[in-house]
Parts: C-alpha cells; structure tokens; sequence
C-alpha cells in the first residue's frame, strides 16, 4: 500500500487548508495509507479549541476532527511552533497529568522528531 | 521564580532558567544547581563551559548529537558519548547543561 | 524509530527577517540533521538573503540565528547550495557568512534538487 | 527523478512561479492550483507552454472554475484539467513534490 505524510502550514481561516482537506480525503479514498498529517507554523493553529468560525463558513476545524474520527489519521502539531502561538500542554497540580489545555482532543502535540520519522516512513512527503 | 544573588534579584522563567543569560556567572550557576539539589564538579563545569561558549558562538543550545560531534574535537572520544553525558546530567545533558550555563531552555520539540 | 535515512532538501526561497520562514527552516534542517539524514540546504530567490555577511540583526531585535549556520557541520548538515543566478539578480557576490557553500548554475541547482526524495519550501 | 510541481500562488504577486519554472526538468509535471490558477493570464504562461513537449501542465478543474478562470481556449494537449483525485495519483508518479506557494 501507497504511503504518504503531509505537512501543513497554512491557519484554519484559509482556504488553502481547505485544499489540504480535500487532498487528504481523495488520497485516503483512493486507498492510499496517510500514515500523519503534521502542522507547522501557522498549520498549528487548526488545532486550537477556541476555535470558532462562523456556521455560513467551511468549518476546517470540524473536517480535521472527522478525518481523525472516521481514518484514525494522526494529526500532530510542532510543539514548539503551537507554544509560540499559545498552544500548550500543562501539568495538571492534582493529577500530575498532562492536559493538552487548549488543543483540541483529536491533534497531539509532538516534537519536530515526529516529522522526520513520518519522512522516513512515508512513500511520499507533501506540503500544503 | 526569582534568585536572589548578592543582594541582587535575578529572574528565571518556571523551570529555573535563567531569562537573561549574560547575567551568569559560575556562582549563580552554583546556586542554580543548590536549588535543584545537585552538585556540580570539574567534570560538570568542563560540559557546562563547553556548552555555553557553542551557545555564545553559534546562538542556540546544541542538541545532544551535535554536543557530542563538537565535544569530540575538543576532548576527544570517551568524554563525547551520549553515556558520559547522560551520566553527568541525568535529566538529559542538553537539559540540564543549559540550565547551569545560563542559557534559555531548549525548545521542547528539539 | 528511524527506519530508513532519506534524501532531504530544504529550499529556501524567502529573506531572513520579515517572515520565520527562514528560522522554521533552520529548525528543520538541524533535526533532520541530528536523526542523520541525508539532509541539504537549497538557498535560491530572497533566500539567499540568508547568507549574506554581516547582518546585524541585532539592530531590528530580531535573533541572530543565522550565527547557527556556522555550526551545521555539528549537525551532519551535508551540502549547501546557493544559485548563482539568484545572487546576480541581487548583485551579491559569493561571499557568505559561512564557509563551504556551493554555487550552482541554474540548471546545476535544478538537477541538485531532483536528486532529493523530499522537498520542503520556505 | 521527476518533481511534481504544485503552483499555488498567483505569479502577479508572487515570485513562485518563475523560481518554478527555473527547477523545471524533462517529464516533471506542473500542476497550477489555488490562487496558481490565475497563472493562466500570465505572461509567465508562455514560458511553461513551450516545454510542453518536455512536461505534462495540469490544472485543478474546480479550483479554476472557483475563479472564473477559463482554460477551454488552451490546447488539452498542453493543458490538462484534473481532479483531486487525480492530483494524488500524480503525487505517486513522481518521485518527489514541490509546493510554490
């Protein structure tokens, strides 16, 4: 089977990552394994739970949602480009747990590591 | 989290990293150290030195790969492995190295 | 972990202080790097802005990070390329902060990176 | 070893397109998408069309109809429209992927 990673650095608001929805979706369709999509710059703003976009327009954070839900597909963001936009984990005082504060529950945050394994493993590494 | 250094406040963020790194000295560095509970000998000072001139040369904190490749030049084979390190910092010596030379702490995904 | 090392190129194409685009780059290449890699730098358009000497960034409060291009021999950085074409157009000469650059011709670049199996733009 | 080109940005405000087509080579295949579809009007266009003998260019039917772009004056054999679908089956029949934008 086929296999391909995905980078994406583009915010939720635009439609660009609605073009990378479109082409995770075919490519999963088509039967192709997407083994991780991995957010970067301003891409790992789509994982923010704050997000709120108006109900008349495409709602790119409820389409990342689906694909984790119904593909499993992995959805990782650059821990250190999510810190300098205000997303972060934190240790939770009474558990002493992790808990992703403000990212939503289907992204993970990951270390940039995480890209070059995805490289190593996929068939073909794409940039959207 | 604030050190107080010869009468002197200085700040560190949450993890005890000094915000400013120019305002180190070996003695802050000692503190630091005490404040962590961990005791720092010549074979720590040789690391923590090593790591903040790389710091002051290149302006980023060397990954532990590339700590142990520029270590190698300097102090030869058996003080460059990852294990030597390890053993001296057992938090992880790019971690813990940065912390005692002053320097911002790594960023996480590196 | 690591399964297989692949063939990476990094292609700058932006200039080094009004976007992160050349920082983000950077960060990449080091990691790519540091998990051995076969990891080259491309630097073409603005992006050769990136290897112009004596920058003060200091002056905008900006971080020199471009003082970490000295130090990609650390990080099993292999190649750095440059296009000369890009670097005419600025009127700039081959004279970079850092030390075993290559200049390529246009076509020489092009044929560099269609030898890459990944390619990631900045 | 061919690239698969993905033109995302329009050449009137970017420079994208012209570092493109310096990196382009025999049997690499050029794909204009997103804002890229505007390329069509440019004079850029002209450069891209004469290696169609060397390269397959491609155009993303939706996103062009998106922007009133109209291409039925351009030859299907220098240009193609495509669907997503097809764009993935491309991303397979090169060896690597380049993204202008």
């Amino acid at each position: 089977m086929q296999t391909l990673a995905v980078m994406v650095t583009t915010p939720p608001h635009s439609n660009l990552t609605t073009t990378a929805i479109d082409y995770i979706e075919c490519a999963i369709q088509k039967g192709i394994k997407v083994i991780g999509v991995f957010f970067y710059q301003d891409g790992v703003l789509n994982a923010s739970s704050y997000l709120s976009l108006p109900n008349d327009e495409y709602q790119s954070i409820k389409q990342w949602q689906r694909l984790n839900k119904e593909y499993d597909l992995p959805l990782h963001i650059c821990v250190t480009a999510g810190e300098k936009r205000g997303l972060t984990d934190e240790i939770d005082d009474q558990t002493g747990k992790k808990t992703q504060t403000n990212i939503n529950d289907a992204f993970i945050l990951s270390g940039l590591g995480e890209l070059v394994e995805l490289s190593s493993k996929a068939d073909r590494v794409v940039q959207l | 989290m604030i050190l107080t250094y010869l009468g002197e406040k200085i700040g560190t963020d949450k993890q005890g990293y000094l915000l400013d790194f120019k305002q180190w000295n070996e003695e802050l560095a000692d503190l630091i150290a005490q404040n962590d509970q961990f005791e720092l000998t010549s074979a720590h000072w040789e690391v923590i030195h090593f790591v903040r001139s790389f710091y002051l040369q290149y302006n980023t904190s060397p990954a532990i790969r590339a700590l142990t490749k520029a270590m190698k030049a300097e102090f030869g084979e058996e003080k460059a492995s990852s294990r030597y390190l390890y053993r001296l910092f057992p938090e992880g010596p790019a971690k813990q190295a940065t912390k005692y030379a002053g320097l911002p702490k790594p960023a996480r995904c590196i | 972990m690591i399964n297989k090392k692949q063939s990476i190129a990094i292609l700058n194409s932006t200039a080094p202080f009004a976007s992160t685009n050349g920082k983000d780059a950077l960060d990449l290449a080091l990691i790519f790097g540091s998990y051995e890699q076969n990891t080259s730098l491309f630097f073409q358009g603005d992006g050769v802005y990136q290897l112009v000497k004596k920058q003060s960034p200091d002056k905008i409060s900006t971080k020199d990070y471009l003082k970490t291009f000295a130090a990609f021999e650390f990080y099993d950085i292999k190649h750095i390329y440059v296009c000369a074409a890009s670097l005419d157009q600025r009127a700039l000469s081959d004279d970079f902060h850092i030390d075993n650059v290559t200049v390529l011709t246009t076509s020489e670049f092009s044929k560099e990176l269609h030898a890459r199996k990944i390619i990631l733009r900045f | 070893m061919t690239i698969l080109h993905l033109i995302r940005s329009s050449a009137f405000s970017s420079n994208d397109l012209k570092q493109c087509i310096s990196n382009i080579e025999h049997y690499d295949n050029v794909v204009l998408l997103d804002d890229g579809c505007y390329n069509i009007n440019h004079p850029l266009m002209k450069q891209l069309q004469d290696k169609s003998s060397m390269i397959n260019l491609y155009i993303v039917k939706d996103h062009a109809q998106a922007r009133a772009v109209n291409f039925d004056d351009i030859s299907k054999e220098v240009l193609n429209s495509i669907t997503m679908t097809e764009l993935v089956a491309l991303t397979f029949s090169n060896d690597s992927v380049v993204t202008w934008q």
